[in-house]
């Protein structure tokens, strides 16, 4: 049980030992790395036992102290960010950086891991907090001008949200008189008039979504992600993003949200997706798609049936493992070329490393779901685990959409010779691509078979080609025709005008559910 | 009564500072103003665990009444030095960025790097 | 572009006075059934020993909370010193004339400011205070001091590297703290130190110790953040 | 009924504080905005956070962010006095280059301040950083490629004067070394034997008397610009834009006629 504790602090040790033993900076990752595997490891053991494991810190009881929760959702997320971990660190084996950054890097790390076992809502204040503070250093740490302005907006626009979460925690803490979860669950089922529950979710809810990649919140991701290093996007899209997520995950078994995460999840989905396909910069193109794919999880989560909640894990895995992925080869096709645009990288594709296009390639095969490739699996059992037809017709919109804003990059895949690439970093890319072919047996770690056997069936390959089929075949006309779209959004004061809106429409959504 | 008119004054600063983020295009007011946010949500807290002729929860003497709340007050510490942090922090960066382009005016800073951008 | 930034004014006002509106009436709409927090009042005194619940919160039933505090504190010192490192550094051409005004009453102030920051810092469990304000209490005195003399003055008498290994080293030891009960087969984040009695000046079991370090730790932060301030943009 | 005033003020100092245009304003009205908060913290019976509040949201953060304000928004500006384009007028100063300078300064939302220089060191303040932007009189001939320079904004000429009756075959130094003041003093005095004026110091010079010294305008077109340090690439730019569209719009015209006329 003390493993829960040690995962999130030993990462915080090694961040300090990081920045004052600064020779030993690749000793501590190779350290770092191990351990994790092995506390995984010994979790996953300890899981499979007992299903979930929970530790008060201190003894205290849970009524005072702080609990710590592990469960088959930590455990998946836990993963997700070793293989992150892994690629990440061997992505940046050879380059020079400060050890400021590593620090920073392990400090992530850390807090992901603390998200992961939280259970009482201010400690989630707290450490979302930190991962706030330590994603801003990060994005920021090129310190060129766009860089710092874009990393300034996220921590305008996140610390607004994190005020709004916690004027929801007090509101919780005033009616329940405690900020455990497990214990706001108890007191819901005793209190008869619960309306406080309206407000305080949907300020909850407003206050993570912005830091949960949000269509109408999170105005500042595009920004973000794609003016970080190429490392640090991946981080950021593939881990923090589903940081926000897990939080809404814990939320939504308490408080009645199924309804408005829906709306949102289509809402996010559909118009990340329309920005995706609008934008032909390759780092902007992914970062709206982030915020389309964060559509596929919130509707897993608002449908709530428990297949739809293994698929929701199940893209959320995927979703870091190809998000990184894309992330890592687009930094290293970009930094080859020194060119950012889609057709700009097509005319250069000979100077891209064929393993970097290799590497592109099976990011896009994940993403767009081509089976049994990753994306597939998750959407699998997220249509499974759908009953109403308006939901199954939005993901197969969302399907489609991404198909269309990535058959863009098929010209990039023609095969002749190209760069040189480091072997650390091919290591890297292999490091997450291996797990987006092999997914399919993977997830029997986590999913039970039983779902698989109602989820998967003939017709849903058929639908999925079909899909694919027609976005590559759309996908020209589709981009060329499409209207200009709006950016004003994206500005900082917009954006946090939009963020209220967001609150209202959250309360409304709540209110007529 | 006591309670609810702290946390009235505290919606309304939290209002006040949500105003002064959107309208106040210099960066240095926008940063005093999300100060102003987190802080009016701590004042918030503390007054809901305020209580009429309370005492502060430092114990005296054997008898056990009349104490205020000190759980809200412990969570403000917190939140306090967090607020702390993203202010310094902030106006690192706020600096940096004046230090390019000699403005804190943040549509000015905007319109310079989507011109860059587009270069 | 003049409409629509006056259509946005007056949107972002009404919503605004809305939420605001909103959250008042839900507030007094609805009243708690009981008293809060009267769990910690009856149980803080024997389970921890210290006479102020607050830090036995603080410090002993949500450490766990403290910890990613101080982390944050941390964070932000180093982010300070990292950004401002290759700002321009200012000569510093407009020194405060050395006027005798200024250096008595640094003189005079520095000690008492000073003490009270320890104060504060070490007699955390009993009243009012704690390491964090115990800390900043004693580098705003610090403050005065490099107003009065200089920051490069009173920055020469801190040799860096020394300070910084002590940040640093403090740091590792307040989240090294927790894990120790391992060591002896507990459960982390136990308290292995007697509770003490109430109101004593040893008393509050490990309480002392972490406000100790959260001062010494804050003490440093706060320094050097005064400090990259001031090398980079001048003095007052 | 104490802890009810300082609550009301609250709101009423936050608003006063967050409304106003100065940075130190902003600042110092919210360090007192923090500083009452921590006395209703202190009557709300949380002697701890009031402490805190105190120490660091009153304190240390009005510190800092009144560190940091301090030398933002400065437009350094180097010059010769030249009357018409840059002079002093007993506290003020004025001129058509004051003129534009201030214009420019107020639309980046700096502060413009003025060093006098001799034209010599011009150059060489900027390149060190001491200034941003060196004014002056300064001729589109100069021929220094360490420092950036801005399209004319004004025609000129330039005069030769010389004390002999025969105008010099050889190419004289450039006579202007320190300040004009300075050397109309010494041309008052005779001091000077030949140098070479531009139209500006010309006209001023030429209300002196000038009678012994031969007179001859140079061939070529000659305009005054505007010297901008070396490391302000986007500051030369902007610069650059607003010059031209002043010219554009007429402005500049408006103003050359006030000073000129």
């Amino acid at each position: 049980m003390t493993i829960i504790v040690l995962l999130p602090l030993l990462h915080f040790v090694f961040a300090v030992l990081c920045l004052s033993w600064q020779r030993g900076t690749r000793g501590i990752i190779v350290a770092a790395l191990l351990i994790d595997t092995i506390l995984l490891g010994v979790l996953f053991a300890v899981l499979d036992q007992a299903g979930s494991i929970s530790i008060t810190l201190g003894g205290w009881g849970r009524n005072v102290g702080i609990e710590l929760v592990a469960d088959r959702t930590s455990l998946v997320f836990g993963f997700l960010t070793l293989f992150l971990e892994g690629s990440i660190l061997l992505y940046l084996w050879r380059e020079h950086l400060q050890p400021y950054f590593f620090m920073l890097l392990h400090l992530l790390l850390g807090a992901v891991f603390a998200v992961l076992f939280a259970q009482d809502l201010f400690n989630i204040y707290v450490i979302m907090e930190l991962l706030t503070l330590v994603s801003f250093l990060l994005v920021g740490y090129g310190k060129r001008p766009y860089q710092i302005w874009a990393s300034l907006k996220y921590l305008f626009l996140a610390s607004l949200g994190m005020g709004i979460y916690l004027l929801g925690v007090a509101v919780v803490y005033y009616h329940a008189g405690t900020m455990n979860l497990g214990l706001i669950a108890t007191q819901l089922t005793e209190q008869q008039d619960t309306t406080w529950v309206l407000l305080a979710s949907s300020l909850l809810v407003t206050g993570i979504a912005v830091k949960a990649g949000i269509f109408v919140f999170s105005l500042w991701l595009p920004a973000a992600h794609a003016s970080a290093s190429p490392a640090v996007s991946a981080l950021l899209s593939g881990l923090v993003i589903k940081m926000g997520v897990v939080v809404l995950l814990k939320l939504a078994a308490i408080f009645p949200l199924s309804g408005s995460l829906l709306v949102l999840g289509s809402l996010t989905g559909i118009l990340g997706i329309i920005y995706a396909i609008t934008t032909y910069e390759l780092k902007y193109m992914l970062a709206f798609c982030t915020l389309s794919q964060i559509g596929y999880l919130l509707i897993g989560i608002g449908t709530g049936s428990k297949v739809a909640l293994s698929g929701t894990l199940c893209y959320a895995f995927a979703h870091g493992l190809f998000k990184g992925l894309l992330f890592l080869a687009a930094g290293s096709a970009i930094q080859a070329t020194g060119k950012k645009d889609i057709r700009e990288l097509i005319m250069e594709r000979s100077n891209i490393s064929l393993i970097t296009r290799a590497a592109l390639l099976i990011g896009t095969l994940g993403i767009i779901g081509l089976p049994p490739f990753a994306g597939f699996c998750g959407k699998a059992l997220l249509n499974a685990g759908t009953q109403s037809y308006v939901t199954q017709i939005v993901l197969a919109l969302l399907s489609f959409g991404t198909v269309v804003s990535f058959a863009r990059l098929i010209p990039l895949f023609r095969f002749e010779g190209g760069g040189y690439l480091p072997r650390t970093k091919s290591l890297s890319f292999l490091i997450l691509a291996l797990p987006i072919v092999l997914f399919f047996p993977l997830t029997h770690l986590f999913v039970p078979a039983w779902q698989w056997q109602t989820s998967l069936n003939i017709s849903l390959f058929i639908k999925n080609l079909v899909v694919i089929g027609m976005g590559i075949l759309l996908a020209r006309p589709i981009a060329n025709h499409f209207p200009h779209l709006e950016k004003r959004f994206f500005r900082l004061e917009e954006a946090a005008v939009v963020i209220l809106s967001g609150f209202f429409l959250v309360f409304l959504l709540l209110l007529f559910a | 009564m006591l309670m609810i008119a702290g946390v009235i004054v505290s919606v309304i600063l939290f209002g006040i500072g949500l105003l002064g983020m959107i309208f106040r295009r210099d960066l240095i007011i926008k940063l005093l103003s999300l100060g102003l946010v987190n802080g009016s949500v701590m004042l918030c807290l503390v007054s809901l665990g305020s209580r009429a002729n309370g005492i502060a929860p430092i114990i005296r003497g054997p008898e056990n009444a009349g104490y205020v709340n000190p759980l809200p007050q412990a969570l403000v510490l917190s939140a306090i030095v967090i607020n702390f942090a993203i202010l310094a922090l902030a106006l690192v960066f706020v600096m940096l960025l004046v230090e390019h382009y000699h403005s804190t005016d943040s549509q000015r800073i905007e319109h310079e790097i989507k011109r860059e951008r587009e270069l | 572009m003049r409409h629509r930034r006056i259509g946005l004014i007056i949107y972002a006002t009404i919503l605004v006075c809305c939420f605001c509106g909103l959250v008042i009436v839900f507030f007094s709409y609805q009243e708690p059934a009981r008293e809060l927090g009267t769990i910690y009042l009856s149980r803080a005194p024997s389970e921890t020993g210290a006479a102020n619940i607050v830090s036995a919160i603080y410090l002993n039933y949500r450490l766990y909370d403290t910890l990613f505090e101080i982390l944050i504190f941390s964070v932000a010192v180093l982010g300070v010193r990292f950004y401002l490192s290759d700002y321009r550094e200012k000569e510093i051409v407009e020194k405060i004339p050395e006027s005798q005004i200024v250096r008595t009453s640094a003189d005079l102030f520095f000690p008492p400011i000073f003490l009270i920051g320890i104060y504060l810092t070490l007699s955390g469990h009993l009243s009012p205070g704690g390491g964090f304000s115990g800390g900043v209490v004693a580098g705003t005195a610090l403050l005065l001091c490099a107003v009065a003399l200089g920051a490069n003055t009173v920055g020469k008498r801190f040799y860096e590297p020394t300070l910084r290994w002590l940040e640093w080293g403090v740091l590792l030891v307040v989240l090294s703290l927790p894990l120790l009960p391992i060591v002896v087969d507990r459960l982390p984040f136990t308290e292995l130190l007697p509770p003490g009695t109430m109101g004593k000046v040893i008393s509050g079991g490990s309480i002392p110790i972490y406000n100790l370090l959260i001062g010494i730790k804050v003490f440093i932060g706060t320094w050097v953040i005064i400090h990259y301030f001031m090398r980079h943009r001048g003095e007052i | 009924m104490v802890l009810l005033v300082l609550l009301s003020m609250l709101p009423v100092l936050a608003a006063f504080a967050l409304s106003r245009r100065r940075h130190l304003t902003v600042i110092v009205g919210m360090g007192l905005f923090s500083l009452i908060l921590s006395a209703v913290y202190l009557l709300l019976h949380a002697p701890d956070v009031a402490v805190t509040e105190a120490a660091i949201n009153a304190a240390l953060v009005t510190f800092v962010y009144i560190i940091a304000i301090r030398k933002t928004g400065r437009l350094v500006v180097v010059s010769d006095e030249i009357p018409g384009l840059l002079h002093r007028e007993g506290e003020q100063i004025s001129g058509l280059e004051h003129e534009i300078l201030s214009g420019f300064a107020r639309q980046l939302g700096l502060e413009l301040v003025i060093r006098f220089l001799p034209v010599e060191q011009i150059p060489r303040a900027l390149q060190q950083g001491e200034a941003d932007i060196g004014a002056g009189g300064i001729i589109s001939e100069i021929d220094d490629n360490r420092v950036l320079k801005t399209q004319g904004y004004l025609p000129t000429a330039l005069y030769h004067l010389s004390i002999q009756t025969k105008p010099h075959l050889k190419q004289e130094e450039s006579a202007i070394t320190g300040f004009f003041s300075d050397l109309r003093e010494e041309f008052q005095a005779g001091k000077i034997q030949a140098c070479t004026l531009d139209l500006a110091r010309f006209v001023a010079l030429s209300r002196s008397d000038l009678s012994p010294y031969t007179v001859r305008r140079l061939d070529g077109l000659f305009s005054y610009i505007f010297l901008i340090a070396p490391a302000r690439e986007r500051l030369h730019h902007q610069f650059v834009s607003y010059l031209s569209k002043l010219e554009e719009g007429g402005e500049l015209e408006k103003l050359t006629r006030r000073y000129f006329s």
